[in-house]
């Protein structure tokens, strides 16, 4: 509790029945929340985009400090408020809440940006997020907004700073008991009820219904004037260079050595010349489990390919099988390969590229987070984003987890 | 030669030696000069705290402190105010008694160099005639404060702060010690009240100008070993926000972060200060030659000159830390061993050399 | 994740010499930390100061953007690239704006090209602002940093007046843009581009010139040409280490062939080298701003709108170059208005995967100012 | 025989960045310095802060340069831009009717879930407007639903002091009647 929360506690009790006494405890507790209001110290912490607006607010333009909150403290032993700028994912909410409870004395929140208050954006089918700041800690503001301009933040503070003012003897110190809503679908749930008071009233409406039809019978209903829709005209698109090889170079070369290997037939090309394929569609390759590591050693060693930039391991969920992608691209010449392997099983396997491309290690722990494919020789095969005790993989298409996803009603 | 009168006298002693038996009389005003020492020192972080925010502000192409009095008169108030009703943590482990020693220390040694400084005539508490070497005994124990405070809150980020800043103040305190023994070589003396009168004459008694080249090239080597014994500008490597958090003072909190804050600023203070004595002539006011203008600074007294040359130091250590990038660990002792040391011990060597040829009269 | 300080949390090889004469330690700069720009957790193996291993956790701003991508239509998934990398936003729209007209086949006007070149490109300026003057506060010059905000704030100016939001526009719409640029358009971007290449000179002299600030970059995380591409680097980190590629000239999109700029490139792959680099593309970046600002067309900005955006099935990639590099969009369209699997390439995740490479050798203070040459933005990694 | 010919030559960096690459090349080697070298580099380090001092002297001497625009005190003169994305309202002419005809494309096009409409049945038995919820809690001001509107019904409103002390008061019903039946 510290010393100075039981002093601002006891001392009313001793000064209030003496004479003028009251006038005397008005007089601390004024001095005291006009102190505490202004030289409000924010914690150096800010996840997302409201980060960067709260740096804004701390810039020269707008400056806050002007209002006295100025020494940006990294640690929260000597911060005072926490400007929740960003969005809070479940692995940051307990680090969230031991950082509050690391802060001593009077500490204040300010809930930044709709993600903090209520989820915002990612309040539909996102497993991963806290939906609103005030689940985890009690928070003083709400500043809506995404981002909120720096003049809302500084309304805000503002705002925040009456209430410290305001709140003199009230122990600033007990933490406030907060009520964490449960993580329902608002949407639906507001139909729900407008349906209920809508049969309540139509009921009611039936006799008034028939009195209107009959009183004025030539009822005109209103038509309301549709905005003009402005038209845009329809443009070609325009020729785009290929860098580097053509595709059916690099097919040909592929071909030789692997003549098994089949190009993917893009379905928006034109059917019958499988061949001869467009500028602009990619080139996928086709190809099996077990050409798959060597079909990658040839395109990153070939001579003319030179496929030198590994620009992603990932994976589709096609109901019944995984799809592993590779996607390569050549920086001397520019142009970019696409390899897709399908792979069946409830824990499909295969082997790792990490030690063709080292960046492989990390797309391949994402593939193995979110999707559960093992790789084969993968020198630290670990959960990259999500917690070590999540339960299943969520970018699998039937993953369901009702604690955690809210379902987009519409 | 420094008995000649000067305008006041001091009048409080002397009132308070008249009406009080003569052993109470000498307790009595050293009484009365420890609490005037105090009280400046508790004002000085006040106004300081404040002038660094507006300074660092106008730096910045901002504002500042505006809405909390007068632009922001009362902003450092407000902080000292609430840091006082901040609770006080002590996190898990921490050794209890180390930990809340260590703020103490600090202040400490800045309120006992203070008691030495001569802001005026008569504004001094006592006159040690040994002040250069009590000056550095006693800087050297601020050190022990951020040591303990590093090791004893039980965190790794303040033990890395600590023993980067314990290796820092050392190393700088050398090539403080060779300057101010280069002031004692040149001035003869090595009281501060000696060294300030044996500075009068004309601006270019004063010690940066006096000796020809020597005096600015010491002055620059003193503002550097002084910011870097502060922990502050380019040197701040010990609470450096941006890698250690926190640094020493990570795990402080209320009134003993305070202490840690306001110590900073007394230092800075007690640097300044240090600085004017040495080389811009302490309280006496800068004669030019023209007649009418030197009678005029003559007026003025002379711990308002002592403030202003204090106060333009401040100014200095200010615009150092606003305008630099910080030294990474090891370029700070590259620097101070191989670019600072050589260079101050070739300017004590010239300068004993001008002392023995006689060129300069202590 | 509780660390012990005898056994090597996860993650680490396990090569604590025997023979070492100091006791190496771990240390946890962990996700609130002013040094990792956002949520990055990173643990150290130190010895003394110096870094021996750095392995980074990431997860800690994980939104589950491609789970929701799912579900959402095209409109609504433009609308969300905004919040991945929030510091190029008009790119991460172009991005996928480029890869539905690619499905759909629609063309863009000429005005509409025009508008989005000029606000990719102030944008990309405006980013790189950002990450100069969160350089100079990671290094201590925290002036530097107010500067840096002092002009971002004039583009931030265009941009809420463009497109009325600061940070996250939601402007681009497949065809063109969702409005037209107001007239005060050109005669506010002419003033900016005035007062940049004046700032420029000023950080020029406040930082580059700066013994202090070369001091701490030169020769500081050295990331070689082999180890950059194998990580997979893209943007200025790659370029930074000598490699002569930029998504804008290699693989020109929209009507960049038609802007003549040059692309600097660094020889040796510190962190002096990636600093040198962004502060050249600033210059490049108006040099483009300038020329598309004389031949401005009229005439409609954006072409044919449609009600329901729905993608013929296949699988589409569109690239950009953001402020950190490649941004690949990677859409499999099942035909439907929703698409069936939307991967971001993000230029930060590799970026940020060769930090192992770079920092091992170097000091705490050096791993601060080798992040910070990254321009990491967290939510791009995590998507 | 592809590689030469398709990469144009870049030129590398500007003169100055390049020179200042050559002389890295030197100072990488670490070992010794030369006296003069030694010196030298002393020098110019020196003139170099010195030029960064000057820099943040000059904005510290002329206060012109502050760019600082004082919140609540400009707040009269503050005005947003014409497109500023504040909040949704709903269009009210001056007898207090709005345009909103129910037909829930904003609903459909929000993909945050912001915004509910309540179409209810008037005395004539049409469907019209209810009621209009809109959450500014959960509203990322993303423009799409004012685009899609048929009818211009609602706009985006340009006031950015919005903050409460607590969550619900962020939920706002736009429609102040009926709809017209």
């Amino acid at each position: 509790m510290g010393v100075a929360g039981i002093v601002t506690e006891t001392i009313p009790k001793i000064l209030d029945p003496l004479p003028g006494g009251r006038h005397l405890v008005n007089g601390i507790e004024f001095i005291v929340g006009w102190a505490r209001a202004n030289s409000l110290w924010p914690l150096v912490y800010g996840t997302a985009c409201c980060a960067m607006e709260m740096m804004a607010t701390g810039a020269s333009r707008h400056d806050w400090a002007r209002f006295g909150v100025e020494v940006a403290r990294a640690t929260p032993r000597q911060a005072d408020l926490i400007v929740l700028a960003g969005t809070i994912v479940e692995k940051m909410g307990n680090n969230l809440v031991t950082l509050y409870q690391q802060m001593p004395g009077p500490k204040y929140v300010i809930a930044m940006g709709s993600c903090s208050i209520s989820g915002g954006p990612f309040y539909y089918d996102s497993y991963s997020i806290v939906r609103g700041g005030d689940r985890l800690i009690p928070v003083d503001v709400y500043v809506p907004g995404c981002p909120p301009r720096p003049e809302a933040l500084l309304y805000g503070i503002m705002h925040l700073q009456k209430l410290i003012r305001k709140e003199g003897r009230h122990n600033p110190w007990k933490v406030k008991e907060f009520e964490t809503p449960p993580c329902i679908d608002i949407h639906s749930n507001s139909k729900k009820e407008w349906v209920e008071i809508e049969t309540q009233k139509q009921a009611g409406m039936t006799t008034a219904r028939e009195r209107f039809k009959a009183e004025n019978p030539d009822y005109v209903p209103y038509k309301a004037v549709r905005r003009p829709k402005d038209k845009f005209p329809e443009v070609p698109r325009r020729p785009v260079v290929q860098s580097g090889l053509a595709n059916q170079d690099i097919y040909a070369i592929v071909h030789e050595v692997f003549p098994e290997v089949k190009q993917v037939k893009q379905e928006n090309t034109d059917a019958e010349n499988d061949k001869k394929l467009t500028s602009e569609t990619l080139l996928e390759f086709a190809v099996t489990k077990d050409h798959y590591l060597s079909l990658l050693t040839l395109l990153k060693t070939h001579a003319t390919l030179q496929m030198d930039l590994l620009l992603q391991v990932t994976a589709i969920d096609q109901h019944d099988f995984f799809h592993i992608l590779v996607h390569l691209l050549s920086t001397r010449h520019g142009h970019k390969i696409f390899v897709r392997c399908p792979v069946a099983g409830e824990q499909p396997e295969i082997e790792t590229l990490s030690h063709l491309y080292r960046g492989a290690e990390w797309h391949e722990r994402e593939v193995y987070d979110l999707f559960g494919i093992i790789f084969r020789g993968h020198p630290d095969l670990r959960r990259l984003f999500l917690k070590e005790d999540f339960p299943g993989h969520p970018l699998r298409k039937n993953f369901k987890d009702p604690s955690r996803i809210v379902k987009r009603p519409y | 030669m420094n008995d000649i009168a000067f305008p006041t006298t001091n009048a409080i002693g002397d009132l308070v030696r008249a009406n009080f038996p003569a052993s109470s009389a000498y307790i009595i005003n050293g009484i009365l000069g420890i609490a005037a020492v105090l009280i400046t020192v508790a004002l000085i972080p006040v106004f300081l705290v404040w002038m660094e925010r507006k300074v660092a502000a106008h730096f910045q192409a901002r504002l500042g402190p505006m809405r909390v009095g007068f632009h922001g008169t009362l902003q450092s108030v407000a902080d000292g105010l609430k840091l006082l009703f901040k609770e006080v943590l002590k996190p898990a482990g921490a050794d209890s008694f180390g930990f809340f020693l260590a703020p103490i220390l600090p202040a400490t040694a800045s309120f006992l160099v203070m008691t030495i400084i001569p802001f005026d005539h008569h504004l001094q508490v006592t006159d040690l005639n040994g002040g250069v070497i009590y000056v550095i005994a006693i800087s050297g124990l601020s050190v022990f404060g951020i040591l303990l405070a590093g090791w004893s809150s039980n965190n790794k980020y303040s033990l890395l702060g600590a023993m980067r800043s314990g290796a820092q103040l050392i190393s700088y305190e050398i090539s403080l010690a060779i300057i101010m023994l280069l002031i004692v070589l040149v001035s003869g003396t090595a009281s501060l009240r000696e060294i300030v009168l044996s500075q009068q004459g004309t601006v270019l008694d004063w010690w940066i100008f006096k000796l020809p080249g020597l005096g600015l090239v010491a002055f620059i080597m003193y503002l550097i070993s002084s910011t870097a014994e502060l922990n502050r500008g380019p040197f701040d490597i010990s609470e450096a926000e941006s890698e250690l958090t926190g640094g020493f003072t990570t795990e402080y909190s209320g009134i003993s972060f305070s202490m840690f804050f306001l110590a900073e600023f007394v230092n800075m203070f007690v640097a300044g200060t240090l600085t004017t004595t040495f080389f811009l002539g302490g309280f006496l006011a800068p004669q030019i030659g023209l007649g009418t203008v030197d009678l005029l600074f003559d007026a003025v007294p002379g711990f308002v000159w002592f403030f202003l040359k204090t106060c333009f130091i401040i100014f200095l250590f200010m615009w150092f830390r606003w305008s630099f990038p910080r030294l990474r660990v090891d370029q700070l002792m590259e620097l101070e061993w191989k670019v600072l040391l050589p260079i101050n011990i070739i300017v004590l060597v010239l300068g004993a050399i001008f002392v023995a040829q006689g060129w300069i009269l202590p | 994740m509780e660390i012990n300080h005898l056994q090597a949390p996860p993650g680490f090889t396990d090569t604590a010499a025997a023979e070492a004469t100091t006791e190496e330690y771990y240390l946890n700069m962990g996700p609130q930390h002013p040094g990792t720009h956002g949520v990055l957790r990173l643990v150290l193996r130190l010895d003394g100061e110096n870094v021996q291993e750095v392995v980074p956790h990431l997860g800690y701003v994980h939104r589950a953007i491609e789970k929701m991508a799912e579900n959402q239509t095209y409109l609504q998934n433009i609308h969300l690239t905004d919040r991945l990398d929030y510091l190029s936003s008009f790119m991460n729209n172009l991005g996928l704006c480029m890869a539905i007209e690619k499905g759909l086949g629609i063309g863009v006007p000429e005005r509409g090209e025009y508008i989005r070149v000029m606000l990719c490109e102030l944008q990309r300026i405006q980013s790189h602002l950002l990450w100069w003057g969160v350089l100079g506060m990671d290094m201590g010059a925290v002036t530097a940093f107010l500067y840096g905000f002092k002009e971002r704030e004039m583009i931030t100016d265009i941009f809420e007046e463009v497109c009325g939001n600061r940070l996250t526009m939601n402007f681009f719409r497949p065809g063109g843009s969702s409005a037209d640029v107001p007239d005060t358009f050109l005669p506010r971007v002419a003033t900016v581009i005035e007062r940049l290449k004046r700032a420029l000179d000023e950080y020029q002299t406040l930082l580059t010139d700066n013994i202090i600030f070369q001091e701490r970059t030169r020769g500081i995380g050295v990331l070689s040409r082999e180890k950059a591409l194998s990580y997979g680097c893209t943007g200025p980190v790659l370029r930074g280490s000598g490699v002569q590629y930029d998504g804008r000239k290699n693989n020109p999109y929209s009507i960049y062939e038609r802007f003549d700029f040059e692309v600097p490139v660094g020889q040796g792959g510190d962190s002096f080298d990636r600093y040198l680099v962004r502060m050249e593309e600033m210059a490049q970046s108006i040099k483009i701003v300038q020329q598309a600002m004389e031949t401005f067309p009229t005439g409609p900005y954006r072409s044919k709108e449609f009600s329901k955006y729905r993608i013929p099935t296949g699988s589409y990639f569109s690239q950009v170059e953001t402020a950190r590099g490649l941004l690949g969009i990677y859409m499999v369209a099942d035909g439907t208005a929703k698409p069936y699997r939307l991967k971001y390439r993000s230029p930060s995740f590799s970026n940020l995967s060769a930090i192992n490479e770079m920092a091992v050798g170097y000091k705490i203070a050096d791993l601060i100012t080798i992040i910070s040459t990254l321009d990491l933005v967290i939510p791009d990694i995590d998507r | 025989m592809i590689e030469e010919s398709i990469i144009k030559k870049h030129t590398v960096l500007s003169e100055h960045a390049a020179e200042l690459l050559q002389s890295r090349q030197s100072s990488t080697v670490k070992p010794g310095l030369s006296l003069s070298q030694y010196l030298y580099k002393i020098g110019s380090g020196f003139y170099s802060l010195l030029k960064g001092m000057k820099l943040t002297g000059s904005y510290f001497v002329n206060p012109g340069k502050i760019v600082t625009q004082p919140y609540p005190e400009n707040r009269e003169t503050l005005k947003m831009f014409p497109r500023f994305r504040g909040r949704v309202i709903m269009v009210h002419d001056e007898d207090g009717e709005h345009s909103c005809t129910a037909c829930g494309l904003c609903e459909k096009a929000c993909p945050n879930g912001t915004i509910s409409v309540h179409a209810t049945r008037n005395i004539a038995g049409r469907k019209v407007l209810g009621r209009y919820v809109y959450r500014l809690n959960q509203c990322t001001q993303c423009n799409l639903c004012i685009e899609v509107c048929p009818f211009d019904a609602i706009r985006m409103g340009h006031d950015f002091e919005l903050a409460a002390y607590d969550r619900d008061s962020l939920i706002f019903i736009l429609n102040n009647k009926e709809g017209r039946g």
